[in-house]
This record gives structure tokens, C-alpha cells and sequence, in this order.
């Protein structure tokens, strides 16, 4: 393929314009205006110009910065992983699982160990749904089972074991010094020590989740925002699908 | 004047429903204590430390009184009983029982024990009315701002971080900071221990923790010449506790709800109303200001359409608080500004709701809420957000004003985030200063209107509530969009029956000791 | 709605006032033409083009008039009897004068050259005509904004530059886009010619230029469905000329301004006046809207301190805009949101200018100008500056509404920055929409008295400039703090007196074919 | 000196936190998204976040991004040149004046080339200053000309020998496409080629003016926001108290 090199644009093209601000943890005097500009430069940023720089009290100070980014990057060179999969609507996926499945799909979901944010896993899982599109307790060839806010990895495990869950899904809000990797992970390692990993289809989403996180950690797929709930179904049902084909 | 026209009639009709609702509650509860009401009161005898696994002796010594199915008649005066008996301290008696040394029994003597009790429960009551004058000579000496103050969050998890960043925050021009707490807190069944260090998303709330920011702001305030509230969470499956320590080290605000950790944290409904009566008595007699959770329904539930039930709860959260000695000045009701900004006109049914909660509470200390749940990744768009808020706010004259933060929907506040939205409040408070003076809404207009149908709308479902309890109202979702069972959610196991000699000496001294 | 009680009486006192001031400099003016009217009579006769040294043909013949003795009769008479001689167009007597092939020379016959020069005049006026029927057709099939319209600015210095950023902002939500004119181009005495790529600051206004915009903007308009005004500055030393070519390329609006170039390019008053008059009639005939410049006095003097001024000015150039031909709907005085943020109850007193200003001028096409004075590096604040703007702008319905660009104390707008400051403008809006219908000012209060008091002081001001005449008034420095001499500044040497027999056939025409 | 690293400041010492925004003239897609993402990374950003993407049309996006900066800088190491002089009120500098020049100072101002920008030099050199600070005009021990907008450095070349100026002082607000280095350098060209520079003391501000741009192009001092005349006046009699004294 071509390549396609892109730099940051002001006004004009490949003048690499950005805008940076940040904290400094010392009183605000010149030398402190002259690291702020020369952070700047050591990002890359040429005639970085330090438009403002205000004293924030307790030693710390405040900067915004103007540059010219050097940097470039090669779109063209840019693979983004995605779960691959045609979206379908809720009569496609519903159609789908009845001819393929023929059984009610089981799917569990959760927020889990201390985090409370229900409104993204309720978004996807219930009934109501979000911005009109209706979540998955509305699909009629599917079992949608919602534990809700911080329900220990455990409890899912087991939940997941009694109910026969086809697919678990699991929402992460809170990011906050990496606690979510932490908790997926451990999620990933029960579900392995308990044989079970193989046996379901394993999702996680929230608003800082990449497809491409989700895999790194082991997981089948990864959500990010603005997800609905037939994006989720249609992932599974394909994944299933081409799990249980031979 | 800003002034809406509203008929007090109706208005009057509201409360009385809602005072009936919580009085039904109350009596209910009244045959009932819990755990962390009891392991409150050990605190408030003066009882604190934690064994060699960091299990606080609170804990250790009402776990014990279980087991020995001593609960039932109150911690305080079996406690004292062992204390007259061996002329020691609660904490020693506290600190014989955790090291197996000691099995608690029943004394003899009730009267004497019920007198020296209260004897006990005196000092404490007289050490927090010293906090409380305290807080009230500080801020006749630094002075205080004007409302509405500026209510500004740490949570780096570290409570010496915070102590930082709530000094630079209180440099940068905030009024009150408040201590977010560690996810996961609330669900814990005891408070933490000493000063800590890592916390998710915000910091435990300590009984050290209280302490080292209290001086930290004390001195910080001496410095800026502002006397610095400082707030935290009484609430979770320890808000007696909290509220316990919170008035030992001089808090000057709660995050106080009576059904906010029903709704949000699932813990049992009982258990609820029974922990929220006893801390907020507690909070009444060492002035502390609470705050209600109500903008908390408006993140699962739309702000228009729900905006009722956020009056309806206030009202129920003010009669709850009367019934534990509360002042109306006292009451942070919450309300948030939620409306989808993409609404056309929401702005207008913003200043109708935020008006609409003042006239209703006139004499109450409003806490206002920013926009969260329509924050985004545009931190931009996000700061203009918090901009209008502002603008309400002023315009309706708010007393606690939370500052919106622009990165809101990215992380918990960087400090370059906290002075910015003062930044952005200060601004706005200030070249709008007089407006609410100056404006006033058109007779029969669509913001009166919109404030008019909200409050019916509110009497009816107040009509609703009182009619099923509201226990039941829980069960049906009527707050936030999520519902409750009776018997369900975490922490009812710690609900305990009282035996017919139930005792406690706090209700007594505090519930006549208000301010 | 908002309204403030002024005193109407009043108001038409000031207005006489200013019509007599503005009849009197038009009296005076009456006997003189100048090189760039003249100029722009040969570019309204069909001369364009640039000789090998790219000097416009215009100018190479103007001057070769004026060597020749013959300017004072008026170049139409005279060009209009060689083409009758020579049978060939206008351009080809340009053409062959810059060759040096041909001296002009009085012909005979006025009679006749006159009747000619007319009949030439008119197939200019008749595509003008069609110009403007051509808005009105567009308008009508693709739809437009309501008000107040959002105005982006684009100023890369290159043109081709400028329409991509252009048409992205008409993408974004622009109703109106403005092509910011080179550094320096104010006081170039010529007009630049073709596609140009090199500006400081702006892209140089060229008829070329201005065709590839509106193609542009026809283009991106079609697309989005709203007519998408273009915009330029009819400003400078070759006020006239620019009035000429934005007619023929079917600009929208226009920055013209009675007095702008007098009081910020130290142009020479007389020059001014004479080419403001020339160049609005041919805007006024065009269907142009005109923006003028008081809100670049608050640039310069305090926008409190000053606030008369800029109404006192509105109000001049409104009775000169009526001795041109222009209707009030055509009239987009300009103000500007330029108080002191840190000023207490600085957005008090900027609703109640705006609102004077609104009320004044009832069925104007106000232009509202953002904050620029008092922006800084710090985007953030200035990001709620402008929000802040806006919503003074929709409250007080205001028409054509200037993007205020968070980055204006730094660099000429980034894309980013338009593109931020429309989700600004339209998030409030659309919050805000019926706002304006909802709102009432107190009587008697803040606002009013200020409004009351604003408008007193430019009564008397007003009555003063009457007094000692508005060249005097600027000499002594009355706008805008800058003081400009009756014979200083540039351009002075281009003011010719008429001859008895000065003949220009657009006057004739213009005036009285006005839409 | 102890080095003094610093590095940005989110919520934590050293966390590095910084915010960035910045256009991409590309539609909006996921390769996009993670073009924006990999400069960030380019620029030394660890755990780059897009927070916010947007397609602004016309094949245009709009990143915001928060990362974790990996460069520190040593704020020990950096020396900021200023001008150096201690500062006088106007009382200060006129006695000065009045004492080693036993005449009058000669100023003289202006807003040099295509700038029409008078407010910054008008707040140094008009009797009314600037936020309370009194400008030149009102130093009576000098004799201040300010020339205004747009002039020509012919001009203020020529004035300036008429005028037998001790300070030139020159404004240069507008610096889009560096157009303020053009003109700041031929002025002083142009000062060099009348044999002039050595005899005056040559000064420049505005808002994106650093004494060390300043220097570099050959000038005496260069002054930036917030500079009031007694700065300004402070430096030029030091100044010429030093290259006058033997
Ligand atoms: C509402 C809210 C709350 C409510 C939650 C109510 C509830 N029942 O959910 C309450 C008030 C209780 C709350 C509390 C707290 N919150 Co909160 N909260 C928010 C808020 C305002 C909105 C979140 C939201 O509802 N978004 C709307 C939903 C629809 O979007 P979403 O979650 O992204 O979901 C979509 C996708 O991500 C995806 N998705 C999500 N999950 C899943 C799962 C699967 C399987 C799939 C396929 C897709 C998917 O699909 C959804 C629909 O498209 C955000 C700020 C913001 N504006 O984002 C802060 C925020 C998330 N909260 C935060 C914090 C820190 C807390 C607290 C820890 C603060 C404290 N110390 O007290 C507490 C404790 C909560 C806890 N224990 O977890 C931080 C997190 C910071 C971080 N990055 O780590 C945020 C960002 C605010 C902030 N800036 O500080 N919060
Ligand atoms: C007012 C103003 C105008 C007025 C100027 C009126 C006048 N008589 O000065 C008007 C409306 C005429 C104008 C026009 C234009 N402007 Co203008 N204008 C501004 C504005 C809003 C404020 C500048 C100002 O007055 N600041 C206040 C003074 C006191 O601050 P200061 O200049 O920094 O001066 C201080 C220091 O820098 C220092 N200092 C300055 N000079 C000197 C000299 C010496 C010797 C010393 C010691 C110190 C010193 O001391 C001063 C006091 O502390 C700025 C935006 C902004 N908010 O900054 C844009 C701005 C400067 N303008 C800009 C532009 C592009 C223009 C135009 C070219 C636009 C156009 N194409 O039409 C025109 C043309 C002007 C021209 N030919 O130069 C740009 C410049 C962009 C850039 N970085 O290149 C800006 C930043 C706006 C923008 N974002 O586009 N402008
Ligand atoms: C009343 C109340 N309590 C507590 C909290 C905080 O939640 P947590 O339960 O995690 O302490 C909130 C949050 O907004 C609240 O409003
Ligand atoms: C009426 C008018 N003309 C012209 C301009 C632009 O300046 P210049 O003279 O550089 O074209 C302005 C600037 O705001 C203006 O208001």
C-alpha cells in the first residue's frame, strides 16, 4: 500500500500544530518556563511557544504550549485489530442463533470486584438499552442474566458454571491506576483454573477498552463507547458459530 | 429578583406526605440497631486501634458481644459494666478482649452502669462540642467566603497527595474539599486504619486520614484567610462510624443520604435507615452539614423525566433529618445539573428545577451538582458545560457548588483540572455577581411552567409513596430507575433486634445538644 | 422578553443629531472624487487585469489621467469617448494606454458620451442586479440559518489554503465565512490581482480570490444545505474598488465603515469619507450587508468607559449608510463583548449594552464581536469568555455573531479552533433558544440604569460632535482614544476636486435601483 | 548545582501526565484514531489515551489525547537570560538620568512594517502607560517619540538619526508566519548598514518576544507581556550607563 504520512495540521498542511498543556510540580519562575518549553522540544515539538504559565499556588504551575510536532506517522502501515464480525440486527441475530444454536444463548454479565458502574453493562443488557437501540434481554433466542455492580470474579465463575453461559461479558469503568487490568486479569486466570475458559465466549467493554487491550489479556473481544447491544450479539453468535463448526 | 411562582399549598401537601413516609420508616426501625451502630458507639467511648491483622478493635469487640449474644442490649453498657468492674479504660477493655483476655458478661447494677455510661458518653459529646465551637471560632477569626462556596475534590488514593493537592486546591480559591473515597469502601463492613496510601479512585476514609487533612486545611485556610470545610463519606455499611470519627476530627460536611446506599451500593434497606437515624444525629450534634445523593439518580435516570422523584427524595431526606435533630441549614440537599445538553431549551429546564429546589428549601444549604453523565472525551465542550452550571448556580443562588471538571468523563481531577473549573467558577460568579438580582422570569413563562409541573408532579408520587411505604417504592424503582427488595442487598445480617433493656447513651445527649 | 425601558425621545434626539453631522461631512464632501472611486468607475466599466509589473490597469490609467490633467472631469467620460472613438471596449483602451500606445484626451459630444457611458454602466449595474437575484434564489432553495448567524474567519494567506478551511467550516455550521485580508493590504493604493498565496495574517482581497471563494462557498452551501455568506473588508485606501469586485463576485457582506480607516489606518479623513460613500452605494445597490467597526474601539479604550462611543458612532454610520442607499436591514453595526472579565458584574453591564444596542437599532443586522482584548494564552478561560459571549449574543438576539476563537491572543484560527468554537456557539444556543422570551430585566435595576446611562452620555456626545463638527471630534481623539488630523494620513494626495463637468454615470443608477 | 528533574504532574509526583490536542487532515476511522494515538507515543507519551476523536468534515479529525510524558528535564541545568538591571521606579530613573547624562534620554518608538498594533508600545511610551504604570511620555528626564503603526524601518531609521535617539524601542506583535523576525532583522540591517547600531541601544517587545530571541537577532533587550515602562526605561539607562563610563 502507499504510504500515507500525516503530521498534526494548524492551518496548513504538515505544519504539525499541537496543543499541549500541562503541570509542572515547582513554583512558576523562568527557569521553570524555559523546562516547560524545553519538555516540549524533547516531545518532538519545534518553536514550541509557551503561551501561558500560571503560578497555581504550592509549588506547582501551569502551562500551555503551541508547537510543531515533527513526528509523522504512516497511516497506511496501520492495522487496527477489531473483532471481526457483520452486525447484525436483532432479528438477524436472533434469526442466526435459532438456525445455528438451536437453543437459547446464555449470556452473563457483570461489573465486577469494586467496580459500580452499571449504566454501560445495563446499556448493552437491558431491556431498555441505550439511545433507542434495545439492550439484549429484548432478544428472544437469548438468556441475558445481569448480576449488576461489583460481584466478585468468583461469584461470576460460579454463576457462569451453574447457568451454562455461552458467553460472559464484563464491563470495567473505573481505570484508575490500571485497576481494571488487574481485575481482568484475575478473571481470565479463574476462568482458566477452572476449565472454563475455552468453553465460553469472554467480553469485556467500558469506555477506556480497546478490542486490542481486550486480546492482550486474553479476552475474545473488547468494547469501547458508543457500543449497542446488537454489536455484542453479533459478535458472539459469529464467534460461536465458528467455534462450534466443523 | 429571581422568583418563580409556586403554590406553597402544594408545596405544603408534599412535605406532609414526605413526613409521614420517613415517620412510618422510623417507627419501624426503632426496635433495631446494627453492628456498626454499636461498633459507633464503642468509637464515640473512645475505643479505636486495630489488632495484629489490621481488624479494628470496634469490630473485634462487637463480633465478640455476637458471640456471646450480648448485641441485643447494647454495646455501651456491657462495655462499662466491664470497665467499672476492672477500672479500665473501653480501650483496654477493648484491647483484653481481642487478646483473648477477656470474655464479656452482664453486669449487675443497670442504673449505675446506665449513669456511668452517660458519664462516659459526656466526655465525648463535650469533646465534639469543642470541635464544634472550634469550627465556629475559625471561622470568625479567618472568615469564611460567600455562597456559593467552592466544593473541590482530591482522590489520588494517597492521603499525603491529597494533603497536597487540597492545599494547592485551597490556594487556588476552593471553599471545601472534599476526600473522595476509595472504590469499594462503602461495601467494607469496618473502617480502615491510620494514615493510607493506596486507594482506587480515591482515598479510605480514616480516622488518621480525617486528621491529617484537618490540619493540613486549618492551616492552609490560616494562610488563604478562608476557613476550608472539609467533607467525606458517611455513608456505606459504616456510616455511623464514619460519622463517629468524622465528629471527632472536625468535619464540617457529610455525604449523608438515607437511601443512597440502598439505591447505588445495594446494601439492605434496613440496615440503611437504621445506620442513616443514629449518623446523622451524630452529624446534627457536631454541625455538620450533610449532603444527600439525590444528583446521583439523574446518572441512571433522565433529568427531565425523573426530576420529580430528585424533590421527592429531598423531601423524604429532609424529614429524616429532622427526626434526627438536623437544622435546616444543615441539609445539602443534592440536586445536579443532568440535562442532555443537546436538548433544546435545557438550559431552561435547568434554571427551572434549580429555582424550583431553592424555594422549595429555602433556608437549606443546597449542594448542586455538576454535569457528569453528558461529560465527555471533549474536554472543551466539557468546560462550557461546567461554565452554564455555573451560571445556574449563581442565578439560583446555591450555597454548596461542586466544581464540574472538564476531564470528568478521563480520569479523577488532575490538579491542573481543579484550577481550572475555580478558574472557570471564580469567573463566572463574579461577572454575573448581581445577576440574580437583576432577572426575573416571565409570568406563566416556560421555566415557571416546568417548575410548576415538576412540583406536581412530585405531590403525586409523594401521594404514591406514602400510600405503599416506602419500602415498597424502593422495591418498584421509583429512585433512580433501580429497585431494591426488603430483604435484599448487603449487610442485613448486622441488623440486631433490641432486647427490651436496649441501651445507648448517645441518643439521649445528642438529640437534645444540637446546636 | 428581554426589554429595557428607554427613553425613545431621547434616542430620536441623538439620531437627528447624527444625521445632521453626517449630511454636513457629505456636503463638504460633495465637490471631491478620488483616484480609488475613479478606479473603481474603470473596474465597474469591465477594466481588469495588471500590467507586466502587475500594476492593476485601473491604476496605470488613472494615473495616465491624472498626468493628462483629466481626472477632475471623471474617468468615465473620459474613457467612455476613446472606446466611442476608438469602437473597442474599455479594457482595450486600458490595455493600449499601459502600452503606451494610446494618451487620452477630452473627446467631444458629452451629450452623447454620457448617454454612452450610461448605457456601458448599466450591463454592469444589470449583472450586479443579477448577483443579487441570484442570493435571493439560493437562499430560497437551499435554506439558511436563523439568527444570529455564526461568523468563522479564515486567514491562512493563501487562498487555496483558505477554501479548504472554508469549506470545513461551512461543514462544521458556519452561516458566514470571512477571508481575512493580508497584514498591510489596507494601505496598498491598488487592488492585488488573481489567486494569491502569500499573506501575513489574511489573503490578499483579489477579484480572483473572491470567485473562488464564492464558488466555494456555493459549492459547501449546496452540500449542507444553507447559504453560506462570504465576506470581506471594503476597507483601506481602495474602499471603492473592493465595494467594485465584492458586487461583481456576489459577496454578502462587507467590513465598511465610515470612520475605520481614518481612526486605525490613519487614512486621510477627507479620502475616507469620499470613498465610504462611493463604496456603500455600490454595496447598498448590491444587496450587500455592511459591517462596521465600532467594536474595535474597545480594543483600544475601555469598553465601559467607552460604551457611548461605540452607540454614538452606530449612529453616524447608520446616517451615512442612508445617504448611500443603504436599508437598515443592510446596516450591521458592529459592537463587541470587550469588558474586563475580572470586572464584578462585567456581564451585567455587557447584556445591558448589547441590549441598548439591540433596542436602538430594532430592525438592523447587528454585528456582536467576541472578546479579543482581554484573551490571553490561557485557552481555557478564554474558551468560557466566548461562551459567555454567546450567550449575551442569544439573549439578546443579536444577528451576525462573530466567533470568539479561544486561541485569539495567540495565532490566527487553527481549524481546531473554529471547529470548537461552533460546538461552543451552538451548544448554547440551542440550550439557550427561547432564553431571550423567558427573561426579563428588573426595572429600575442594574442593567436598565446602565443601559440609561450609556445612552444619556451618547446624546450628549452626540451633541458635542454636532458642535464642533465630526472632523474636529476626531481630531480631538473621541473615538476609539486615537486622534487623526482634518489633512494627516495616507491618501490625502489621491482627494481631486471635481471640475464642473465631473461625470460618473453610477451614482445615477445605484441610488435609485436599490433593492 | 543539585539537579532538579522534573516532570509533568497529573495527581502524582512524576506521573507525567499531559494533555494534547491537535487535528489530523484524515477523515475519522480507526486508523486514524490509532495514528493519533502512535504520535502521541512518537512524542514520548507511555499509555497514550485518545480520549476524544471527532470527524470535524472535509477529511478532517480532531484528536484530544492524555499520556504520560517520559521526559523530564533538569531545571538546574537551565540558565534563562534576562536583562539584566535592577529595577528603578520612575523617580529612580529619572535622577539616574538626570546624573550620568546630565541630558536628556532620547526615545523613540514605533510598530515597525506592516504591525498596526500600537497598544503594546503605546501602554510603554504614552503619558497614560498601561494598568496604572505611567508611561515614558511622563518620564521627564526623557524625551519619548512614539511613531505609531506601520512605519517603515526607513523611516524610523531616519527619525532616529534626526532625532540623535539614545533607544530605538520597536514592536512586533504580528508573527504569523514569522513575519516578526523578517522585520526585526532588517531593521537592524538596516541600522548596521547607517553605521547607527553601535550608537543607540536597540529594544523590542511583544507578546511572543524573549530576550534570548532578542539577542540573537542582534538587539539589545526583548521584553514580553506584562513589561511596563519603568522596565523598559530601567534597562536603557543602565545601559547606557555602562557603555558610557570608562
Ligand atoms: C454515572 C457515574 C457514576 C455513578 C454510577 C451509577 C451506576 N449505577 O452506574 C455513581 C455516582 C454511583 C458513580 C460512582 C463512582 N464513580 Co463514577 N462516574 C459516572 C459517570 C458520570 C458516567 C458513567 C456512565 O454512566 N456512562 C454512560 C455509559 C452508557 O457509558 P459507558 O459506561 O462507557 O458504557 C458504554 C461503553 O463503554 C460500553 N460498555 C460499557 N461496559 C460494557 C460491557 C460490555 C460487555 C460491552 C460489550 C460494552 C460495554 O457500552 C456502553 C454503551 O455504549 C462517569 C463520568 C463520565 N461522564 O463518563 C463517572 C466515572 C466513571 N466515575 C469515576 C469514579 C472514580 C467513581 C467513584 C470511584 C468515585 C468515588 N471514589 O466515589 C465512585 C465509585 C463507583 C464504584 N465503586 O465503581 C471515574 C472513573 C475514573 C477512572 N477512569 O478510573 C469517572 C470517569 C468520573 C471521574 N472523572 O472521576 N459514578
Ligand atoms: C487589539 C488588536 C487589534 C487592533 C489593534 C489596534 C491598535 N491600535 O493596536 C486591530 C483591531 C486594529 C487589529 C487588527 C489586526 N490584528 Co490584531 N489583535 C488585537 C488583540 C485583540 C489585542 C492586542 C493588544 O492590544 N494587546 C494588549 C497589549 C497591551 O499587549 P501587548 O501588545 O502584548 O503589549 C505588551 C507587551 O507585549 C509589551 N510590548 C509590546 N510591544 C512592546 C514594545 C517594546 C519596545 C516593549 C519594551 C514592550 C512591548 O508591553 C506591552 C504592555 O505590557 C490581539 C489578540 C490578543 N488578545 O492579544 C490581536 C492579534 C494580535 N491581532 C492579530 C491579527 C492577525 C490582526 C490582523 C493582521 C488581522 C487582519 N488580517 O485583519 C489585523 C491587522 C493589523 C495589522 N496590520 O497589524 C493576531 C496576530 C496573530 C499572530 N500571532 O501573528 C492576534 C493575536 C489575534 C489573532 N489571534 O488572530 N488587532
Ligand atoms: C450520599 C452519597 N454517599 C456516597 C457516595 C459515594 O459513593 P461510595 O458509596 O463509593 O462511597 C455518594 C456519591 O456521590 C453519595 O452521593
Ligand atoms: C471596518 C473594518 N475594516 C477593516 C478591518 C480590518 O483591518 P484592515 O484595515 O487591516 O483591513 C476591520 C477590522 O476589524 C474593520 O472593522
Amino acid at each position: 500500500m502507499a504510504e500515507k504520512l500525516v503530521k498534526p495540521y494548524g492551518d496548513t498542511l504538515n505544519d504539525g500544530r499541537v496543543q499541549l498543556s500541562f503541570t509542572l510540580p515547582v513554583a512558576l519562575d523562568d527557569a521553570a518556563k524555559e523546562g516547560a518549553r524545553q519538555l516540549a522540544m524533547m516531545m518532538g515539538l519545534a518553536e514550541p511557544a509557551v503561551v501561558h504559565a500560571e503560578d497555581m499556588g504550592q509549588d506547582f504551575s501551569f502551562f500551555i504550549v503551541y508547537g510543531q510536532c515533527k513526528h509523522q506517522v504512516d497511516l497506511s502501515s496501520i492495522k487496527v485489530s477489531r473483532p471481526e464480525f457483520e452486525t447484525l440486527d436483532k432479528e438477524g441475530v436472533n434469526r442466526l442463533i435459532a438456525e445455528k444454536m438451536r437453543r437459547k444463548m446464555v449470556v452473563i454479565g457483570a461489573c465486577i470486584e469494586t467496580d459500580a458502574h452499571t449504566v454501560g453493562i445495563d446499556a448493552i443488557m437491558n431491556m431498555k438499552g441505550y439511545n433507542g437501540h434495545k439492550g439484549l434481554e429484548s432478544y428472544h433466542e437469548m438468556r441475558a442474566i445481569n448480576l449488576g455492580a461489583q460481584v466478585d470474579s468468583e461469584d461470576l465463575v460460579k454463576r457462569a458454571l451453574e447457568e451454562k453461559a455461552d458467553v460472559i461479558l464484563v464491563s470495567q469503568i473505573v481505570t484508575q491506576k490500571n485497576i481494571h487490568l488487574d481485575n481482568l486479569t484475575r478473571l481470565a486466570d479463574l476462568l482458566e483454573a477452572e476449565g472454563l475458559r475455552d468453553r465460553v465466549i469472554l467480553i469485556v467493554g467500558g469506555p477506556r477498552i480497546s478490542h486490542e487491550l481486550a486480546k492482550e489479556l486474553g479476552y475474545d473481544a473488547g468494547f469501547g463507547t458508543r457500543t449497542y447491544a446488537e454489536d455484542v450479539a453479533s459478535f458472539a453468535v459469529h464467534e460461536w458459530i465458528k467455534r462450534n463448526s466443523t | 429578583m429571581t422568583r418563580l411562582h409556586l403554590d406553597q399549598a402544594q408545596i405544603d401537601r408534599a412535605r406532609d406526605s414526605a413526613r409521614r413516609i420517613a415517620r412510618s420508616v422510623f417507627e419501624q426501625m426503632k426496635p433495631f440497631t446494627t453492628t456498626t451502630v454499636e461498633r459507633a458507639t464503642l468509637r464515640l467511648l473512645g475505643i479505636d486501634g486495630v489488632d495484629e491483622n489490621m481488624v479494628p478493635l470496634p469490630n473485634r469487640l462487637v463480633s465478640h458481644l455476637q458471640e456471646q449474644d450480648l448485641l441485643q442490649h447494647g454495646a455501651a453498657a456491657i462495655v462499662v459494666g466491664a470497665m467499672i468492674e476492672r477500672g479500665c479504660t473501653a480501650q483496654q477493655v477493648a484491647e483484653a478482649v481481642a487478646a483473648g483476655k477477656l470474655t464479656m458478661r452482664r453486669h449487675k447494677g443497670e442504673e449505675a452502669i446506665r449513669a456511668a455510661s452517660e458519664a462516659e458518653a459526656r466526655k465525648m459529646c463535650e469533646h465534639i462540642a469543642r470541635q464544634r465551637a472550634r469550627r465556629d471560632s475559625e471561622i470568625k477569626s479567618v472568615g469564611e467566603s460567600r455562597r456559593p462556596w467552592l466544593y473541590l475534590i482530591v482522590a489520588t488514593g494517597n492521603i499525603h497527595e491529597d494533603v497536597i493537592q487540597a492545599r494547592a486546591a485551597a490556594e487556588q480559591g476552593a471553599d471545601i474539599i472534599a476526600v473522595i473515597r476509595s472504590t469499594g469502601q462503602s461495601l467494607l463492613d469496618y473502617v480502615p486504619y491510620g494514615a493510607t496510601t493506596e486507594g482506587f479512585g480515591g482515598t479510605y476514609a480514616t480516622q488518621e486520614n480525617f486528621r491529617l487533612m484537618r490540619a493540613a486545611l486549618d492551616e492552609a485556610g490560616a494562610r488563604v484567610g478562608r476557613y476550608i470545610r472539609l467533607t467525606n463519606y458517611c455513608s456505606g455499611l459504616c456510616m455511623p462510624e464514619i460519622a463517629a470519627i468524622g465528629a471527632m476530627e472536625r468535619l464540617d460536611m457529610m455525604l449523608n443520604d438515607s437511601m443512597y446506599g440502598i439505591i447505588f451500593r445495594d446494601i439492605n434497606m434496613k440496615r440503611t435507615f437504621i445506620d442513616q437515624f443514629f449518623s446523622r444525629m451524630v452529624n446534627a450534634y457536631a454541625g455538620i452539614i450533610i449532603n444527600t445523593g439525590e444528583d446521583n439518580y439523574l446518572t441512571t435516570a433522565d433529568a427531565c423525566e425523573a426530576a420529580h422523584t430528585v424533590l421527592a427524595s429531598q423531601l423524604i431526606n429532609e424529614q429524616f433529618a429532622y427526626l434526627s435533630g438536623l437544622k435546616p441549614e444543615q441539609m445539602g440537599l443534592g440536586h445536579a445539573f443532568e440535562i442532555n445538553p443537546e436538548m433544546e431549551n435545557g438550559f431552561l429546564w435547568e434554571i427551572a428545577h434549580a429555582q424550583l429546589v431553592r424555594q422549595v428549601f429555602p433556608e437549606a444549604s443546597l449542594k448542586y451538582m455538576p454535569p457528569t453523565k453528558h461529560m465527555t472525551g471533549n474536554i472543551f465542550r466539557g468546560h462550557i458545560q461546567d461554565a452554564l452550571f455555573n451560571v445556574v448556580s449563581t442565578l439560583t443562588q446555591q450555597d454548596i457548588h461542586l466544581l464540574g471538571m472538564m476531564t470528568e468523563a478521563i480520569h479523577t481531577p488532575f490538579i491542573q483540572d481543579r484550577f481550572l473549573a475555580v478558574q472557570n467558577a471564580k469567573y463566572v460568579f463574579n461577572t454575573m455577581r448581581d445577576l440574580h438580582a437583576e432577572v426575573e422570569f416571565r409570568r406563566g413563562g416556560q421555566i415557571e411552567r416546568r417548575a410548576q409541573s415538576v412540583l406536581s408532579e412530585t405531590e403525586l408520587i409523594l401521594a404514591d409513596i406514602e400510600r405503599m411505604g416506602l419500602p415498597q417504592a424502593i422495591s418498584k424503582g421509583m429512585f433512580a430507575e433501580i429497585s431494591r427488595k426488603a430483604d435484599g442487598g448487603k449487610g442485613l445480617d448486622g441488623v440486631i433486634a433490641k432486647s427490651g433493656d436496649y441501651f445507648n447513651p448517645f441518643p439521649n445527649l445528642m438529640l437534645a445538644g444540637g446546636q
